[in-house]
């Protein structure tokens, strides 16, 4: 019985943290329909700052989160700036150009902070771990996790849902022209969205270090997953981002206990089956065949 | 217009960056004189493995400067190659670089396994001596190479000690074991389970999982309830994670650890990891706190030179170049590879882990010690609790 | 009343010059560089062949796959499996079934990956070849993560023949050449028309009587068969073939490659191969430790600066001094 | 002899009823127009007729033939061609590639894996004489996004007569044209073979009056008249929605 509730557990934290990295993912793709393939780098750069200042200079957690967010977000202002402005609508430009950015990002991490791998850092307050069903225990730091992904994903859902930056969002992705009809320097929007998704990533990757630790790869198999993430839970909504993230969690978490040897395939099979059936995903919108 | 010409310079800049390129490694083929050693290496400067790339340079460059880069009158060339990470037929491209252009006389590395497999049938048809401080698996295609050596022993040799040291005198009984999907870890924990099963133990549980696997908790949740646990080894992500996932699960105080490589733990990590980790077992050759002459000497040169702490990796990548340079000098600088061949297996000599011979299979036999993590002067560190005098592979070889 | 069977007939020099100059340096100097660089240059030739395949799906009829390097990686682990597990070495025998192999896997995953358009046909290619890689990495027969290494050079069964370095990059430089004619017949072909109708408006080709699906599925097969050719030639020349072979990197290698050389022209993905392998492969050399930085600096120049790729610009210049700058696009 | 037939046509997108079961038929050779304010339908109905969007309820007979669940690009083989509404041209190849392509879709050389595009002799007689009579011919080697608004209005219509059909959809032919290349338009249409038969849909009604031998009048969905030109002339319902629009609605 304990065997359920642990798996549930971990699959739920785990789907939180993939849900923390996609939000941002899925918001720059369904907004600027600009699908960010350097998205898992930032998440890695900003948990290599994190590890910087939590641990390397020994401040505080809290702080190294929003350190990492705000590399994250400059980097992703650099790069929309500079590059994605002019790369409207040309798919293929932009996914050779963020996979540019993954070769050049991974080799400065290895520059910087060398190829030792990071051990997971926490704040004090959350490491250790407390009893919960017969004599096994469960971690702090996974359920916190589980809770900032809950509370992020409030924040971003009342963003989206209910203020004005969030509609005009919403509208975008609707019909961009229109929106850019209606006066709505939407150019501006855009880049603020792709700005916080990337700051986003970078904390997420912050938080998610406190579980995983750092390496250099983590770029590339985070990446794997959050693509896996953006489809099944689909592009643009962010509730898409959270029922996605705990689905995929959950298969994870369920796949390696009971069927180890599939656990790979069946992550990406679901990915093939949801984008043959419903390809704007479960929570997506309809996608205009344009 | 303006912009037509910025285009046409970043073409023409473009096209002459590459034929430049050609002739400038075509030519460096041209420089043939025999007076020098040259010795290439692969060694993994980017991708996973990065980590070690650096050191094993280090090391390397250490030993070459305790003979002042000569030996036999003749100076010392050293030409390294990054081996890259993932993609396994650039450390072949490499090699055949090395041996054609540079005519190095023999190659050290590549480290990796991937690597090793795609290099090892083109060193031997050539055939060219290959020295390597990786271990051997017990696939024939890679030990049966008539012209490898290895300086550290095979996989299963390695964890052999590991095992009978948990039976006899921990008096473990039953053991549950996790692994990345990958025949190196298959092995150390075959070895492990030989040894344990040779004296009656039983192994109740065997994990395997995806060598890029970042989240170690479900594999954790879903342990069955043994006397100890026994890690081969974990693909790079997130290896350190496990421990912190252990302790998150509370399963220390249930369950002791047995690690294959005390290289899974560096000192700096050990540090960052905290006091949870203290009773941690594994197996190694090589430890800072080693008495023998050599070890302590070594181990003071590194600092001295490298300001960090060499592990048991970078013990090898030492001992590795020692044994090369203590064979080239039998052979008076001749790199021809049967005279290096008989030259290295009856090399004698003292290193840091301890003496060090190479079996008839060409595989490194050097003293192993079961070791533990303890609080040493407020620092965590392996400590030595149990040696096993260096034996020829209980894995069959091919001499 | 024109009754000429071609329109055109230009000046022969000044339309066919770039391939004979083209043609003349890989026949001609080859020989006289070191035995590594002639490897490598065998490697470009491959992968010229594999970039002209994507290039026949991405430059032609506009469908953007991340995943084409399946076919190739298929086309390769047929090639070792062939050669390795059951003792086949002559090429003749290993490397059609090896192609029809590829084919076939196209023909199956093109069923799955035409039902979606845009970047979800980009999605499902990438997921697709994602899948195959974690199969190839966790089967033992095909010796999982190490992948099939010791593959020697092709035995072509005629005795006494053997292939060494040269002998073997002339042998892929002919199946090259071979590879160009036909796809530049395809392309030329009414077919090969109607392909780039696609690209331009699928509905209105629709409404000019074309089943467009079926022509995207036949691209996607053809495309994916020579992707194979360009699998099992890497096999051969690189003597190993590994899951990562199957992946996304060198999926993406390939759309450099095109972006690079060209897309929409044949022959871009041809001077695309030569700067992109020769450059990974030097950067390398000579900045062991920051070469990925090098590459990737490279892809973003190669994207902002390069609009139309390297071939158009060529073309331009090879235009304006012989054709008097009646230059067409 | 009956070209083409609709039987109670009607089709709904989700609630909305664009068009309600409309029956109408069209002899071989004859002229229909297809007219009504906006969103009366038009737009709906051709794409039926054509095969883009199939119907929720009723049939559509080509020659006593159903052909309502026949796919678009059978029914072009069948005789069936349609223009758009909006300009849709292969803007990135050459006007002779677009009629060659035109040209090609119903024939079997379309699967033609070798031989060369250019070297169909035959065809090329008959994309020579179609560039003449468009006039276009001196722009064939033009690239089409180089072409004027009114050239591609040709065009379109050039590819479609291209494919020979028996039944020729036009989408409003005439939109955004002047006077002059409305007129044109007009007197093309006039003189095609008198075997094909014409329906299109206009608001220009020039155009329509020049053209059309018969009239169909569609609103919100419905045919609400039908007749010969004259009739519609001075029907008092169609007077009223034209009217009504401009004055006050008197209801």
């Amino acid at each position: 019985m304990e065997l359920i509730i642990l798996n549930v557990l971990n699959g739920v934290s785990f789907g939180a943290i993939l849900f923390l990295l996609c939000s941002g993912l899925s918001l720059t793709f369904g907004v600027m329909g600009i699908l960010n393939l350097s998205h898992g780098a930032l998440y890695m750069v900003g948990a290599y700052v994190g590890w910087s200042i939590a641990v390397h200079q020994g401040l505080n957690f809290w702080l190294a989160v929003l350190a990492g967010g705000l590399v994250a977000g400059l980097l992703g202002l650099i790069m929309e700036r500079g590059f994605f402005r002019h790369l409207h609508g040309m798919i293929n430009e932009q996914v050779l150009l963020t996979f540019g950015f993954i070769y050049i990002l991974t080799n400065l991490c290895l520059w910087i902070w060398g190829g030792v791998p990071k051990a997971p850092y926490t704040a004090p307050s959350f490491s250790g771990s407390f009893d919960i069903v017969g004599d096994w225990t469960y971690s702090k730091a996974r359920l916190v996790v589980t809770g900032i992904g809950i509370v992020l994903a409030a924040v971003l859902w009342f963003f989206q849902e209910k203020t004005r930056i969030g509609a005009i969002i919403r509208a975008g992705m609707d019909n961009k022209e229109m929106t850019i009809g209606l006066g709505i320097n939407y150019g501006l929007v855009a880049t603020f969205v792709f700005i916080l998704g990337c700051f986003i990533a970078g904390a997420a990757g912050v938080i998610g270090a406190s579980l995983f630790g750092v390496t250099l790869d983590l770029g590339m198999s985070i990446l794997l997953l959050a693509l896996v993430v953006v489809v099944v839970g689909g592009k643009g909504s962010v509730q898409g981002a959270l029922v996605g993230g705990i689905l995929i969690g959950l298969i994870i978490s369920f796949g390696k206990a009971l069927f180890p040897q599939i656990s790979t395939f069946l992550v990406y099979l679901v990915m093939i089956v949801i984008l043959l059936i419903k390809p704007s995903g479960i929570m997506g919108k309809k996608v205009q065949d344009r | 217009m303006k912009e037509k010409k910025i285009l046409f310079v970043v073409v023409v800049l473009f096209l002459s960056l590459t034929i430049l390129t050609i002739p400038f490694s075509a030519g460096y083929a041209k420089s043939k004189n025999t007076k020098s050693i040259k010795i290439g290496v692969l060694l993994p400067l980017t991708g996973p493995y990065a980590m070690w790339g650096k050191m094993f340079q280090n090391s390397m460059e250490l030993a070459l400067d305790s003979v002042g880069w000569k030996v036999a009158g003749k100076k010392i060339e050293l030409i390294i190659e990054d081996e890259g990470g993932e993609d396994v037929s650039m450390a072949l491209e490499k090699a055949k670089k090395l041996v054609e252009a540079n005519r190095v006389g023999l190659l050290l590395g590549p480290f990796y396994g991937g690597s090793a497999l795609s290099v090892m049938p083109y060193t031997s048809s050539i055939p060219i001596v290959n020295v390597k401080w990786s271990q051997p698996g017990k696939n024939k295609n890679e030990i049966g190479n008539k012209y490898g050596f290895w300086v550290p022993t095979t996989y299963p040799d390695n964890t052999y000690p590991l095992g009978q040291y948990a039976y006899e005198e921990k008096g473990i009984r039953t053991v549950t074991t996790i692994g990345s999907d990958y025949d190196c870890a298959y092995e150390f924990v075959e070895g492990f389970t030989d040894a344990f099963k040779s004296k009656g133990g039983k192994v109740i549980q065997q994990q395997w999982a995806p060598l890029t696997e970042i989240d170690y908790t479900p594999y954790l949740s879903n342990l069955k309830m043994a006397d100890a646990m026994v890690i081969g080894t974990l693909g790079p992500p997130a290896k350190l994670a496990l421990f912190s996932q252990y302790d998150q699960l509370g399963l220390f105080k249930k369950m002791p650890i047995f690690i294959s490589e005390v290289g899974t733990l560096p000192s700096p990590v050990m540090q960052e990891m905290g006091d949870k980790i203290i009773g941690v077992k594994g197996v190694e050759k090589f430890l800072t706190s080693l008495k023998n002459p050599e070890a302590q000497e070594f181990l003071k040169s590194y600092q001295a030179k490298y300001k960090s702490v060499p592990d048991d990796k970078a013990s090898d990548a030492y001992s590795g170049m020692k044994v090369v340079l203590a064979a080239l000098k039998a052979t008076g600088g001749d790199t021809d590879p049967d005279t290096l061949k008989k030259a290295l297996l009856n090399v004698k000599l003292n290193l840091p882990p301890g003496p060090f011979q190479f079996s008839e299979g060409r595989v490194g036999m050097v003293p192993l010690r079961v070791s533990e993590v303890q609080r040493v002067g407020g620092k965590l560190q392996w400590v030595p609790v149990k040696e096993y005098p260096g034996r020829p592979p209980y894995v069959e070889t091919y001499p | 009343m024109i009754t000429v069977k071609r329109l055109y007939r230009p000046a022969i020099f000044a339309s066919y010059g770039p391939y004979m100059i083209g043609l003349a340096i890989f026949l001609i100097v080859p020989p006289f560089l070191p035995m590594y660089v002639q490897s490598i240059i065998t490697k470009v030739a491959v992968f010229a062949i594999f970039a002209m395949s994507l290039d026949l799906i991405m430059g032609y009829t506009g469908l953007l796959s991340l995943g084409h390097a399946a076919f190739f990686g298929v086309g390769g682990y047929m090639a070792a499996i062939l050669i390795k597990n059951f003792e086949i070495t002559n090429f003749w025998i290993v490397a059609p079934i090896s192609i029809v192999v590829a084919a076939l896997f196209a023909a199956v995953l093109g069923l799955i990956a035409l039902r979606v358009t845009g970047i979800y046909f980009l999605l499902v290619t990438f997921a697709l070849s994602m899948l195959l890689a974690s199969i190839a990495l966790k089967w033992n027969y095909v010796n999982g993560i190490y992948g099939m290494a010791g593959i020697m050079r092709p035995d072509l069964g005629l005795a006494g023949f053997r292939l060494n370095h040269i002998k073997f990059y002339y042998f892929v430089f002919l199946i090259l050449i071979l590879c160009y004619f036909l796809m530049y017949r395809v392309v030329n072909s009414p077919f090969g028309h109607a392909l780039r109708g696609i690209r331009e408006s699928e509905s209105r080709m629709r409404a000019l009587g074309y089943n467009t699906w079926l022509y995207k599925y036949i691209t996607f097969i053809i495309a994916g068969l020579f992707a194979g050719v360009g699998g099992v030639l890497f096999t051969y020349q690189s003597g190993v073939i590994a899951p990562q072979h199957l992946g996304v990197t060198v999926s993406t290698l390939a759309m450099l490659i095109c972006i690079i050389g060209g897309i929409g022209t044949l022959w871009g993905p041809f001077v695309g191969a030569l700067v992109i392998i020769l450059l990974e492969y030097f950067s390398s050399i000579n900045a062991p430790e920051r070469w990925p930085l090098i590459l990737g600096g490279v892809f973003v120049i190669a994207v902002m600066f390069l609009k139309g790729g390297i071939a158009f610009h060529l073309k331009k210049l090879w235009n304006k001094m012989f054709l008097n700058g009646s230059f067409k696009g | 002899m009956e070209a083409l037939r609709a039987e109670k046509l009607s089709k709904d997108f989700g609630g909305v009823q664009a068009v309600r079961d409309i029956s109408f038929q069209v002899q071989r050779g004859e002229h229909l127009a297809i007219i009504g304010p906006n969103g009366a339908g038009k737009t709906t109905l051709f794409s039926l007729l054509g095969g883009q969007i199939t119907p929720t309820t009723g049939r559509v007979f080509f020659e006593r033939k159903d052909i309502t669940a026949l796919a678009p690009h059978r029914r072009v083989h069948w005789g069936i061609a349609r223009t758009f509404q909006i300009v849709n041209l292969f803007s990135g190849l050459t006007v002779l590639e677009n009629i060659m392509l035109a040209f090609q879709g119903t024939k079997p050389s379309r699967f033609q894996l070798m031989r060369h595009a250019m070297s169909y002799g035959k065809l090329f007689v008959k994309v020579e004489k179609l560039l003449t009579t468009m006039g276009m011919w001196d722009r064939k080697d033009e690239f089409v996004h180089a072409l004027s608004y009114g050239e591609q209005r040709k065009l379109e219509i050039a590819l479609s007569l291209a494919t020979e059909p028996k039944i020729l959809l036009l989408d409003e032919p005439s939109c955004g044209l002047t006077g002059a290349e409305s007129a044109e338009i007009t007197g093309m249409i006039n003189n095609l073979e008198s075997d094909i038969t014409v329906i299109f849909v206009a608001h220009d009604m020039d155009l329509v009056f020049g053209v059309a031998q018969r009239i169909i009048v569609l609103h919100y969905g419905e045919i609400i008249v039908e007749g010969t030109p004259d009739d519609i002339k001075n029907n008092t319902k169609v007077r009223e929605i034209y009217m009504g629009y401009q004055g006050r609605a008197k209801r």
